[in-house]
């Protein structure tokens, strides 16, 4: 091994000290792990790629062992987590052949906090990044939001431009933007949360992995230059804000489209023309994370030789090129007969291509700049022995018992929900982004889950992003399962069968036994739906320290998923048709704990969550998608926040047709019309086919019952009503007023 | 009075639309282009009369709503 | 019928109108690299698709326009080519030179993707090339820059000479506030040139031209186009002045 | 050698842009702002370094593409 002495190091370079390593967020105990595997003193560039390899973003060591428990596996995975996204099998495309959906969510929430423009848009750039390194063309997005309070002073404008980013990039690049989630609560305050996720297509036997393999293949560089670009960048997206986090504010990282379609479009000729052994994107702490993972995956060293990385700054050092940011590169190996026409390939779309290495047969990293040896590490205990924690946990303290039910009759409190930011209309987000490029746009956003053509089938994949950090904080066991279980019905409401999830877990600091107690408990939630729905996961992300001197936001694990629908004829949109009957599917106990009722009326977190009974989530959703496969239903939609009369009033205003819930003797007014029992559908059907409908529930020992009609132009709760246009400009303006437009 | 705010990109900031521009000069033949960067003027026409106010004034402007501080920089003229 | 596709870097509606373009035609569009010089022969239409050519630098279509292949499209227009730019590309087409006026940032400055009303032609009816499509159709939009600007003088010529393709109307297509989704001047949606063999508007008729997706009625204006260009007798003659700005 | 190409919008053009920087700037509670009008500016770093020459380059490079002229206008200055 090639010994890096001290007086190699360039002056300016600072001495590398336990006080060095802590402002690189080493723990003591860290830092001596590190002295012990390499038995010196690391270089100022060691340093900071180990503080890159073992920071919270890229070790998990906080999250490993808990997210070990999930099921992963399915007769539909073709690879579950561990690759940059998760594959799995969607059936032939028009000749035949084997497709498969590669799909991940991933946060950019930091970033966007301190640049919400430019943090949103390099976050949607880099879950692309994830599914095209895998030989998939991108064919829909997604999107999960959380702001703070509305009338806190930044979110606005954290709104604002979180949106212009999301939709500056996708649209560019081309993707349709198809659906997501929009919350606002204080909890994000000092932390909003932009999670992205990115659905695409390959065939199934045409994925491109990371793993390395052959010794002395050429390790190529393609994309864009890189400049100095958030260098530290990982190190801050796993450290906690503070007072000081002006003052910590990396060089941020601006996203380019324009380069990001021209690389996808590159690649894919690339990948076509067999020229790729291995590929893989430059994420977080770009150069040093996707070179280990080559090397480690595929058993291989890695040397680099950093003269020949192309550099957009002048005079750029070894450490900052390891652990730069810049975005929208690749790093692949390259089968090097092909280089010629490799090379061809980028130099037709004005992008650099440069051989920056090879593989090497022993376990070393070794990393060249300037004649130097800037790096000389073992590769697979770079991210083999990186640290791994079994936190303390406990669990969260129960929330306070239910107190008395507003004092609002169901037709004022409805008018509150729906013309509130949290529950209004989203359209004014999902009109900013092109949510109809590629031309296989079935259903558009503002439905359930969205609904995007296998191009060239009649096949259709079902987008959804779902949870609700109320129920997680309350009850993280059944939050973690209601998130699973609302992305299954979104999925089954339009006639799909859900698949497979993947899963972004934003929680606070871990540190704190409470935090990592919600964080322990929503995973176990997930787990067991995901198990019991048949959903596994096959990838996520987590994202730990979202809290701002002590406040910490909801726990929020996001849960994107993908159904599938084998015949367009039975997608179900969520507009009835004027003289439908409406019947409810489900059990209605009329339970208001954790309501948004409650905590968007009157701001109270009470009571328990909604108990998830996960076998009877599967039998109603079996039987939703039967009733679909039947052609007996016109709509359907899920009940979630907000109860029957939020879902109810959202398919009158889709079908721009009135509806009349009926009441229900056997419990409050407000209980019936706003509780969130799980595991109910609000569907519509002719009223001929009622009874028809009726006999198969008993039959599937299913309980349903008629809740009303659809028609005319007034919207009624039991005794009370509202004109549809009153309820219409409602729910229209709720986010335009907020932002100050109307 | 007229003030004009011309917001750059700090250095060391990514400006892919400068790279274009650059790339696309090339393209059309115009030799010896090192790079360019491209960004904003706004004119402002302001009611204040004396020079020294309506630059404070602009700077303020600037400061708060026309340049974004964590990407750019900006420098004010005050026309006559 | 033979049609052909270009394709800038950042194009990302190419394969749309492709797709599009095949269904009504019934044989596959060309892809013409915008690198290229020469367009293939014998085309009966060429269109410039939608998306972010150059990533919308700069301003938007300026770079693009500047293609090699675009005098070659240039050429192509003079002899009385038709020539469809639909989003970028009518933005790509007025700054090549071949449609006048100029296309703005949406006068809400936000991107905007949403369905809306269009009616053909001026207010004495469409223009022949247009003639024979319903008094409203439903496309959808998506743009950033959208909103067609002219001077009073270049905009009283263009409507009296009834080369406005088309104008933003409501749903029972009168005017309407809040129709006209981007400011566009006297809600021009589309513009015709001088022999009504160019054309460019920002709808996207190639994104409803499919019932699948929930509407055909872009599908009827490239029918209109194309097949209303040999079969129909309402159509215009072939011209064989130039097709300037 | 540099060279900065301002360009602005011709006079009567509509500037939805600038319209809304100055509502925007009176929402903030900025008195006096009669209007604004956004315009881009180009730095281009050139191998030239003749001053003269320098200018007639980046002037033909506004001509031909950083200006379109039904809409705008440009000026060029040489920096040092
Ligand atoms: N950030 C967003 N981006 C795009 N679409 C969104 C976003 N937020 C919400 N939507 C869309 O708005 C509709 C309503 O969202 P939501 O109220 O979360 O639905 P649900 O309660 O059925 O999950 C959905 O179609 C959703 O995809
Ligand atoms: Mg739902």
């Amino acid at each position: 091994m090639t010994h890096i002495t001290a007086a190699a190091r360039p002056s300016q370079e600072p001495a590398v000290t336990q006080a060095l390593a802590a402002e690189h967020g080493l723990k003591p105990d860290e830092y001596q792990r590190i002295l012990d595997l390499i038995g010196r003193t690391p270089s100022f560039t060691e340093l900071g790629i180990f503080s890159a390899m073992w920071n919270e973003h890229c070790s998990y060591k906080s999250s490993k062992l808990h997210l070990k428990t999930l099921p992963t596996t399915g007769p539909q995975v073709i690879h579950g987590p561990g690759e940059n996204a998760g594959v799995i099998g969607i059936g032939p495309d028009a000749e035949g052949n084997p497709l498969a959906c590669v799909f991940k969510m991933e946060s950019h929430n930091h970033p966007s906090f301190i640049e919400p423009h430019q943090g949103a848009a390099t976050g949607v750039g880099g879950i692309l990044r994830d599914v095209f390194t895998m030989g998939a063309r991108p064919v829909a997005a997604l999107n999960a939001l959380s702001f703070g309070a509305p009338d806190n002073p930044n979110t606005r404008r954290l709104l604002a431009g979180v949106v212009e980013g999301i939709g500056s990039y996708g649209n560019a690049f081309g993707v349709p933007t198809v659906g997501g989630e929009l919350r606002f609560h204080e909890a994000y305050d000092g932390n909003c949360l932009v999670n992205a996720m990115a659905v695409g297509i390959a065939r199934a036997d045409g994925i491109f992995l990371s793993a390395a393999s052959g010794v002395g293949m050429p390790v190529v560089y393609l994309g864009a230059k890189t400049g100095r670009d958030g260098v530290g960048g990982a190190t801050m997206a796993s450290a906690e804000f503070g007072e000081d986090a002006e003052e910590k504010r990396p060089t941020v990282q601006v996203g380019d489209p324009f380069t990001e379609k021209r690389l996808l479009e590159a690649c894919l000729e690339l990948m076509a023309s067999g020229a790729v052994i291995s590929i893989q994107d430059m994420g977080a702490a770009g150069l040093t994370c996707s070179a280990v993972e080559m090397g480690d995956k595929g058993g291989l060293g890695v040397a680099l030789d950093l003269d020949r990385v192309p550099c957009r700054e002048t005079a750029m050092s070894a450490y900052e090129m390891m652990l730069s940011e810049s975005q929208e590169r690749m790093l692949m190996v390259l089968r090097p007969e092909k280089e010629a026409e490799a090379k061809a390939i980028f130099d037709k779309w004005d992008l650099d291509f440069a051989i920056v290495g090879e593989t090497i047969g022993e376990d070393r990293f070794l990393v060249r700049h300037g004649g130097e040896v800037e790096a000389d590490l073992p590769l697979a205990a770079l991210s083999g022995t990186a640290p791994m924690y079994d936190r303390p946990h406990v669990a969260p303290p129960a929330p306070p018992p239910l107190g008395p039910l507003p004092m609002s009759d169901p037709v004022s409190a409805l008018l509150a929900l729906i013309g509130s930011p949290n529950y209004g209309s989203r359209a004014w987000v999902w009109q900013q982004y092109d949510h109809m490029v590629m031309a296989d746009t079935v259903v558009r956003p503002g439905s359930d889950a969205a609904v995007v053509r296998i191009h060239g089938t009649n096949r259709a994949l079902a987008l959804t992003a779902d949870v609700t950090p109320r129920y997680c904080k309350a009850n993280p066991v059944e939050g973690g399962k209601q998130a699973v279980a609302e992305a299954y019905r979104n999925l089954s409401a339009t006639g799909a069968r859900p698949l497979a999830i993947t899963d972004n877990l934003n929680f606070g600091n871990p540190e704190k036994p409470e935090i990592m107690g919600q964080f322990v408990g929503c995973i176990r939630g997930i787990g067991a739906a995901a198990s019991a729905l048949d959903m596994p996961v096959t990838g996520g992300n987590v994202s730990l320290y979202n809290e701002t001197e002590g406040w910490a936001i909801l726990p929020t694990p996001t849960i994107g998923a993908v159904g599938l629908i084998d015949d367009l004829t039975g997608v179900i949109a969520m507009a009835p048709r004027a003289g439908d009957t409406l019947v409810l599917i489900g059990t209605s106990s009329g339970h208001l704990g954790q309501s948004a009722l409650l905590s968007e009326l009157e701001g109270r977190a009470e009571g328990d969550a909604p108990p998830v009974d996960l076998a009877i989530e599967r039998r109603h959703g079996e039987f939703v998608r039967a009733l679909a496969g039947a052609g007996l239903i016109s709509a359907a939609h899920d009940l979630s926040d907000g109860g029957l009369a939020l879902a109810a009033a959202e398919m009158a205003l889709a079908a721009g047709q009135g509806i009349a819930i009926e009441a229900n003797g056997d419990l409050a007014p407000l209980a019936w019309f706003f509780g969130e029992d799980q595991a109910r559908y609000l569907v519509a059907c002719a009223e001929e086919d009622a009874q028809s409908l009726v006999n198969r529930a008993l039959e599937a020992g299913v309980p349903v019952r008629r809740a009303g009609a659809v028609g005319g132009d007034t919207f009624r709760l039991g005794a009370f009503a509202v004109t549809m246009s009153d309820l219409g400009e409602a729910h229209a303006n709720a986010l335009p007023r907020l932002m100050g437009e109307v | 009075m007229k003030a004009r705010v011309t917001v750059t990109l700090k250095n060391g900031v990514l400006d892919p639309q400068g790279l274009a521009i650059a790339q696309a000069l090339s393209g059309l033949g115009f030799e010896g282009v090192n790079g360019a960067r491209q960004g904003k003027v706004i004119e402002l026409d302001l009611a204040e009369t004396d020079p020294d106010a309506a630059r404070a004034q602009a700077e303020k402007m600037a400061d708060k709503l026309l340049a974004n501080a964590v990407i750019e920089t900006f420098s004010v003229e005050i026309e006559a | 019928m033979k049609t052909a596709v270009i394709v800038f870097p950042g194009s990302n509606c190419d394969r749309d109108m492709a797709v599009a373009l095949g269904r009504v035609t019934g044989q596959p569009a060309t892809m013409v690299w915008h690198k290229d010089t020469a367009l293939p022969a014998g085309l009966d239409m060429v269109a410039v698709p939608g998306g972010f050519s150059f990533g919308d630098y700069l301003r938007v279509g300026a770079i693009a326009a500047q293609s090699p292949i675009m005098r070659a499209v240039a050429d192509f227009a003079a002899r009385g080519g038709q020539v469809l730019g639909i989003c970028n590309g009518w933005q790509v087409l007025i700054e090549a030179g071949l449609l006048p006026g100029a296309l703005m940032r949406n006068a809400t400055l936000k991107f905007v993707c949403r369905d809306v009303y269009l009616t053909p032609g001026a207010h004495n009816g469409p223009h022949p090339t247009l003639a024979g499509l319903p008094q409203v159709l439903r496309v959808p939009v998506a743009h950033h820059d959208g909103c067609f600007v002219a001077d009073e003088e270049a905009l009283d010529r263009i409507e009296g000479d009834g080369r406005v393709a088309f104008r933003y109307v409501d749903a029972d297509g009168h005017a309407a506030p809040g129709a006209n989704p981007n400011g566009s001047l006297r809600d021009i949606a589309g513009v015709l040139s001088e022999n009504g063999r160019v054309l460019g508007m920002m709808p996207h008729p190639e994104r409803l031209a499919d019932d699948a997706l929930g509407g055909s009625d872009g599908r009827l204006i490239l029918d209109r186009l194309l097949i209303g260009q040999s079969g129909d007798a309402t159509a215009p003659a072939l011209p064989t002045a130039a097709a300037t700005a």
